[in-house]
């Protein structure tokens, strides 16, 4: 079972990118769990979400705690001493940012960083910041947790064609800044 | 002081930084009613957008500068009727004693509450925002909501398109509960919203005070976060929100509006309203213009 | 035993939230057309305005939400919402 | 020494409030209460007590009324039964979980459906996991005295939990007895005013928010205080007694009686108004040479599990009556909560539950007699019987 | 087989209940359970249900709407959290006794205050002495499964008692997970339409007054009917759960579900979303070595005591981890209902009580282990520890 | 039909021998009303004085003829939009859908629950049989209660006496719901009773009607039997009770009542009042006048 | 199982008061004086006022309470009320 | 302890009446308690109580089964079953009526029965059926159990004197016609 916690803002569509990935996963024959963590669920404020992936049932109805993977939204969440909090030895960070790795003050414990540009992919497709379909195709290159092909349908299914532009310019465009 | 002068001076008892949406027409009007009531205040307000975009605050972080506990949804009049007549009780007959909720808790869900405590004569401020809908909790339908409205409960479906039904005018229905003041206001008519304020917490020395005010919700209803000033001018405009007072049980229109817009043009561009038909726009303006009219007659025109 | 259900008031452990960062267009006035009014004080739903005792106005950015209500109701269209570069 | 009066239960509850020199009443009338709150309203229109009374148009905003003033500094008093405490639940839940201190009397009720408006204890007891202080009285003279230890209780700064003062509808609150009525001098001498800073109170001059949102982590710490302090209140219960009995010469032994239980081998266990007509029966039963005893419950919440083990422990047989069902238990609730008291025990009993008196039906000297001579016949067959249902054909 | 599909736990409520074709829902929206009635609305405007939806002003009115559609012979549903519950409680209670059955989910919330919006049983805990039937779901399979098994148990003509399908907020109502959608075709099949003289019902074509005035000796026959129903409903939730297993091939083992409970020494009892975790803590101790098993609590009313206690018969320790509290026992009230139905049992438990997730706190994997390391180390001492409060510091 | 001839051939729904009082306006309403809605009518009386007297019924001892339920004190109009909507539904939209409702349980207790049924318009009709207080538990105030009215909960004492509030006029407040049909009624003036019945069960076929009667009661309100009639004449007569109506946004008014007797002359006689002041009946006159003005105003006069 | 909380309509079982014993006077009507307007039918709380037909009125007496309504509104003064003998 | 249920009708003052035997009771040092047994409470409708005097403290809070006295406030309610039942071995009856023996038609164990106009009595003194505190003189002289002055002061505090006369003339009227 792989372990990943999403970051993000109110309005960044961080509960609708992470059921797609259930969807993908389940679709795929696995089993996929997403558990929304709700402070305000107020534009802007912070959101968290726990998502879980595993060739089993996934039973545990609970946060998660070591993460293996952080998808992050919005780097500006990086300031908050919860993000980076609880990342498992060598585990991953996904990160929608064009700043540099050093600038992202990765915690050391970290194994890789892969960056994308993905507010630059929504802001040019969309014309505004809802990064969430760009994240998701980083995602799936980067993870190899759920299949792109799926994933994709999911994407155009719910939001059309043009996200899963995004999501495929994401999946060409992001970068392993540290592996 | 002009209107401009008191909202220039007086101090804002709000956070700064709250969590309402940009353009949110109920951040105004807290804010605005607010810096008028000042600091000899006791504020409820009940769950719903503004308790939730922090300012009843969070445990160790409180979102305003004045006493404040956010009661049920369903029982502000009835807790404040209670407040209220211990500081009666002190001798303390001085301080403000308002009520700020939406129209869920005004209209709805704490409706009888509020209808007793208006019969009763408690001497409080009643002010409800009206966003037509339940925001905080995903902007479901309320019983203020207009026709045709698009919520999500009222979803526009390929068999049924909004809401059903028309609003229900709460303002005029608490102006038949013999309270001392009530009236009905909005932000685009700021010197308007002003004078109520200052009428209504007067008048909530006497007795009970109520305040209806229009508030327009970017999020909600669908359009950009800058134009809610404008939109709500639309409403007053086309008579979908007119403005009047009572003060004492004598009506009054503040604007008699002779050239009222259509309904159609102020429905333009507002997202839920997209699903409107002609018929849904030829009911709300009968509705509007039936109850105008009753409005007129009540006010001696 | 700590008192229970209690939030103090004031500035200490006041619920901020940092609202700036929300915008993304960013109203600047154009003192020149400003005829003092008053109205975008008047309107904006932030507190973001203030005037000081000879009426000048001035926006403050530290909470400004971007919501353009100022821009839009200003009779002089003396603010103009203007993307957020670097500054601040 | 206070004065002897004829009163009804209704008329003790309110006398017995008025002494307590409330700031606030609100109520909405409902049978069996309702001359509770007819007689308060005539005593504050004879200016005989200084109070605010708000007369509301439920018992919803009845609770919300006291609420209010509570949270603006005020004693205040309520008093319902069955519909009413049921559409009053929202706010007396967050009443206690405020814990705002205050009393408020039932004259318990059965509840509807099927309609009825007679007697029963299905109302207190439906919602007693809603963090009140419950207390159930068997007398007029019981009901005057908790109401006054009551505020005395609630107000303390170990417990800080509002309290009900339960007490039998029409078998309490309409049977009118001689009772004595403490003065106004010796009640303002027993319980002193409530402190200005009792509790956290809306006001300007201190502003703060009341009940802000509170995550998960902190509210636990508050629900874990408000059990402890449920704890400290058996301790409460018991100092307030004896100061009580100090004052006015008169005492019920805390949390729970105990009546001729010292060489008992069964126990009827009783809570009300049904009580007396247990003594009555005890009494009988010994006569014939029957080691019966029988243990009032008082305090139902905190529940007073350990001193109830500790009065069963070396027993070999006890029935619990309830005027209640537990719905899904097909057992009486104190029955069920007894069981749950007696986890550690050690002895065998013989033990079962009885129902009845639900809905006006009488609880008879005969059928605490029945269930005497049951139990003595079983005592020496340890393990739960069925449930004995008083019904009355 | 029905069809794959990937939901939150609150559509799943929403789908099940459509699959079972009522004739009137009426809901008020409350965090954490409005996209129950959110989704509902969809498909009635889409016109994929045909339902009455009437929106309805608040709780209270929600749960009078769906009884006087029921008592028009309608099936209907509702669903409520919270503060909701706790506003409908007098017209919940009514249903109930005037054993109209329906299926309602509740979104389980913690009550305010301090004020709250997120998970917690406290909820439909503080009411379950209210006259429903209660089952507390793990899963979003399960919610469904109990929806549709719910309309079966409380339409039995043994039965006829309204059945709360529970699950925690936000940790099952907005959690995402793939299920098994039943088509409508096999719930038409499982799921017979109400048969319309299923309970006496309103109509000018037969007439009767519906709940006159009730004296007390006949009031308790109905409760005692209602006790016994309640008896029986868990011999019926046996059976629908085995012709539940036929139609759909799964099943969930009744009142109770044991987990590696066969040769455990060591027990955790849980209820609702925790269980999973609760499994997998088992599964991880047992390769430890240690003799742990889980018992679910499934339905707490009808409470099966006699399962449970056959359960744990020979069990050296068991702690029961609650998601409310027992105010008034400091402890958790499953925790208090369990020792209750061990009241004749020959051994000698060590067992304590849990508390843990109020108010949106998470229940974590670490904390199941940890507590029974604490079981393990100490299930040779009989007896009853302390109460567990999983704080996080 | 004259109205005579419609109460002689119509069979009574009602048990021959319920323990109302001698001389119960309350019982007159409720055995004519239900004469005329007859036996294809499903009515809902919640707890109150007709529910007690009998009607509703014992275990096994029923008084009606028709099906009948006693809803809770405070749901009666959601409960019956529950059953309406199920006819609705069956096809059976004949069947008369009727709750007949004291003030207690319509201004107070369920008033909330009205209101909400009146906004969503649940095709019902609503009678209030207003008596002005809680009968049934022993004449407490309701929010109907005229002021000065001596009461259980507002008694005459020496130094406050009786009810203090004005009352809350509660078939207005209805009419500004949008509902079908609104009147009010009085068993004094039997024809317009009759027909306003009539009216109110053909409008509840598609809305929401709702009928506002004036219900003297002599054990209550201290005058003897055989007076109820004349005691609910001049109360029409004084404008205490004005007889109006509402048909979809239009209001009549059915007695423009030329010539009204005072307050003073209404009074008189009826023990309730006994310890009116002066200034009791000028402020009750005064009420009464602005609010017979108002209904004037309404209805274009 | 017997049928919960129903009341079976209908004059079998039916709740009857003996409410004549409650009379103390009793309406006696003068035929000569009656002009069979039909007032008393229509204010006769009890409904125990008939009319046939042809538009006679009768007081029936089985259930008439005594509240002397009827005496009250008859325009006519064609009802008295008497006090109640032994004849029934 | 003695045990009297008494029977009347709605507004005839039962309820009243046995609390001011209790008051005077009470007064007298000794305990007496009543509970008044609701069906309904409405005008005409048959209202029953139980009243209990003692020497010592009353305890028992239940219906009284095997009264030792009926107090009878009607005679239209001797029809009911209800009415004689339960009546002890050699118990007692007080009754307001103007009828014979024979028509009381008391049961068996009857001991004695004391008669007393008092419907007479009250509409002679106040124009209405209001007997209550006349049949209390009558109990006064006949029952033995509560001091006749201690009543009477009571009646006159409640109702007035004109009471007091209406009870004194009962006293001095009752009759036994049984014994
Ligand atoms: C009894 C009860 N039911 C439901 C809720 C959930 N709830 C919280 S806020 C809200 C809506 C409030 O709407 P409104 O008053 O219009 O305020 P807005 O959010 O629109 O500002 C609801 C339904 C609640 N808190 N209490
Ligand atoms: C929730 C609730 N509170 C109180 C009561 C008690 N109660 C029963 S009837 C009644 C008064 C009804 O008054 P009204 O509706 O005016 O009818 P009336 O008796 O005057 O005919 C009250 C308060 C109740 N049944 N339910
Ligand atoms: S949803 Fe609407 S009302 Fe709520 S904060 Fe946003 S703009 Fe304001
Ligand atoms: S609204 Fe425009 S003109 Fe007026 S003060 Fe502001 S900037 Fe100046
Ligand atoms: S953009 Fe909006 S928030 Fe910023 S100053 Fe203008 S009105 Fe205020
Ligand atoms: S008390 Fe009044 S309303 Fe009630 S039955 Fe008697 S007369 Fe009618
Ligand atoms: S009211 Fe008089 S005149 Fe008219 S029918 Fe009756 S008795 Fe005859
Ligand atoms: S006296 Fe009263 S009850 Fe008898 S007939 Fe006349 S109106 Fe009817
Ligand atoms: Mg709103
Ligand atoms: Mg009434």
């Amino acid at each position: 079972m792989k372990e990943i916690r999403l970051h993000g803002r109110g309005g960044q569509g961080v509960v609708k990118a992470s059921q797609l990935v259930v969807k993908a996963v389940v679709a795929g024959n696995y089993y996929g769990q997403f558990i929304p963590f709700f402070g305000v669920e107020r534009k802007g404020s912070p959101v968290f979400g726990y998502l879980r992936i595993s060739g089993h049932e996934i039973r545990r109805k609970m946060q998660v705690y070591d993460p293996d993977i952080l998808v992050i939204m919005d780097d500006s969440l990086i300031t908050m001493p919860e993000t980076y909090d609880g990342l498992k030895q060598g585990g991953s960070i996904i990160i929608n940012t064009t700043k540099s790795l050093e600038e992202l003050n990765v915690p050391e414990q970290t194994g890789s960083v892969a960056a994308v540009d993905a507010t630059g992919i929504s802001e040019k497709l969309f014309g505004k910041n809802i990064p969430n379909t760009a994240v998701l195709g980083a995602f799936a290159k980067v993870s190899g947790l759920v299949d792109k092909d799926l994933l994709f349908d999911e994407i155009e299914k719910t939001f059309g064609a043009k996200n899963r532009e995004a999501a495929n310019i994401a999946y060409d465009q992001v970068k392993l800044i540290k592996e | 002081m002009s209107y401009i002068d008191v909202l220039r001076e007086a101090k804002d008892q709000v956070t700064p930084g709250m969590s309402a949406c940009q353009g949110c027409g109920g951040e105004l009007i807290l804010r605005k009613a607010l810096q008028i009531a000042g600091e000899n205040t006791i504020i409820g307000i009940p769950p719903g957008c503004m308790a939730g975009a922090g300012v009843v605050g969070w445990n160790y972080a409180n979102g305003l500068k004045i006493p404040v506990h956010i009661p049920l949804l369903d029982n502000s009049a009835a807790f404040f009727s209670g407040l209220s007549q211990m500081y009666q009780r002190k001798g303390r007959k001085d301080t403000n004693i308002v009520v700020l909720a939406g129209d869920g808790a005004t209209a709805d869900c704490g409706f009888q509450s509020l209808s007793a405590a208006a019969e009763r004569g408690e001497k409080l401020l009643y002010i409800c925002y009206d966003n037509e809908g339940y925001m905080n909790t995903g902007y479901q339908r309320s019983s203020t909501t207009t026709k045709g409205s698009r919520t999500s409960t009222t979803p526009i479906g390929s068999v049924v398109k909004g809401k059903t039904q028309q609003q229900k005018y709460v303002p005029l229905i608490i102006a038949m509960h013999n309270v001392e003041f009530c009236a009905t206001a909005s932000p685009s008519n700021m010197a308007d919203f002003v004078a109520k304020v200052q009428k209504g917490l007067a008048a909530s020395k006497n007795g009970f005070a109520y305040l209806h005010v229009f508030s327009p919700c970017p999020t909600g209803w669908g359009y950009a976060p800058d134009q809610g000033i404008e939109v709500a001018r639309r409403a007053v405009k086309a008579n979908m929100f007119p403005l009047w007072e009572m003060d004492r049980g004598e009506f009054k229109l503040n604007d008699e509006n002779r050239k009222p817009i259509t309904i159609a043009e102020f429905v333009k561009g507002i997202g839920k309203f997209k699903a409107l038909s002609d018929e849904d726009i030829a009911a709300i303006q009968a509705m509007v213009d039936h109850r105008f009219e009753m409005l007129k007659r009540l006010a001696g025109k | 035993m700590e008192r229970q259900h209690v939030t103090p008031i004031g500035n200490d452990g006041m619920y901020v939230l940092d609202t700036a960062s929300w915008r993304i267009l960013r109203p600047v006035m154009d003192k020149s057309k400003c005829v003092e009014c008053g109205m975008c004080l008047a309107y904006c739903p932030v507190g973001a305005i203030i005037g000081s005792a000879d009426k000048k106005y001035t926006i403050t950015y530290d909470y400004c939400k971007g919501c353009g209500v100022c821009a839009a109701e200003c009779p002089r269209k003396a603010i103009d919402m203007k993307p957020e570069g670097g500054e601040k | 020494m206070g004065t002897k009066k004829v009163l009804t239960g209704n008329y003790a509850a309110a006398e017995a409030a008025a002494l307590c020199r409330p700031d606030l009443v609100a109520a909405y009338p409902i049978t069996p209460q309702s001359s509770v709150v007819e007689h308060i309203a005539e005593m504050v229109n004879n200016g005989d007590l200084d109070a605010a009374m708000v007369q509301v148009e439920s018992e919803h905003s009845a609770m919300s009324v006291v609420q209010g003033a509570a949270a603006g500094g005020g004693r205040v008093f309520t008093a319902t039964s069955a519909q009413g405490l049921a559409l009053m639940f929202e706010p007396y839940f967050r009443m206690s979980t405020l814990r705002l201190p205050m009393v408020m009397a039932i004259a318990t009720r059965e509840m509807t459906s099927p309609e009825t408006v007679w007697s029963g204890q299905q109302d207190a007891i439906s919602v007693r996991d809603a963090g009140w202080i419950q207390v159930f009285c068997e007398s007029n003279q019981e009901i005057i005295d908790m109401v006054i230890q009551g505020y005395m209780i609630a107000e303390d700064q170990r417990v800080m939990i509002p309290v009900n003062v339960c007490y039998d509808g029409f078998y309490s609150s309409h049977l009118t007895e001689g009772i004595d009525l403490p003065t106004q001098e010796e009640v303002d001498q027993f319980l002193p005013p409530m402190a200005p800073d009792n509790h956290p109170v809306l006001d300007p001059n201190n502003p703060f928010a009341l009940d802000p949102m509170t995550a998960g982590p902190l509210l636990m710490k508050y629900r874990k205080n408000h059990l402890e302090a449920m704890h400290r209140a058996l301790d409460v219960i018991d100092e307030v007694d004896a100061k009580f009995a100090k004052a006015f010469g008169r005492s019920y032994g805390g949390a729970i009686e105990e009546y001729r239980c010292d060489d008992a081998d069964i126990v009827l266990v009783t809570i009300g108004g049904m009580s007396g007509t247990g003594k009555d029966a005890v009494d009988i039963a010994r006569e014939k040479g029957i080691k019966v005893g029988l243990i009032k419950l008082r305090f139902i919440r905190p529940f007073p599990a350990e001193r109830i083990a500790k009065a069963l422990s070396g027993k070999k047989a006890f029935c619990v009556i309830d005027r209640s069902v537990c719905f899904g238990w097909s057992q009486g609730p104190m029955y069920m909560e007894t069981k749950a008291a007696l986890a550690d025990t050690d002895s065998k009993f013989c033990h079962f539950s009885a129902i009845g008196g639900l809905g006006g039906a009488d609880i008879s000297l005969q059928e605490m007699l029945d269930t005497i001579d049951y139990l003595e016949a079983n005592k020496n067959e340890p393990g739960e019987k069925e449930t004995r249902w008083f019904l009355k054909d």
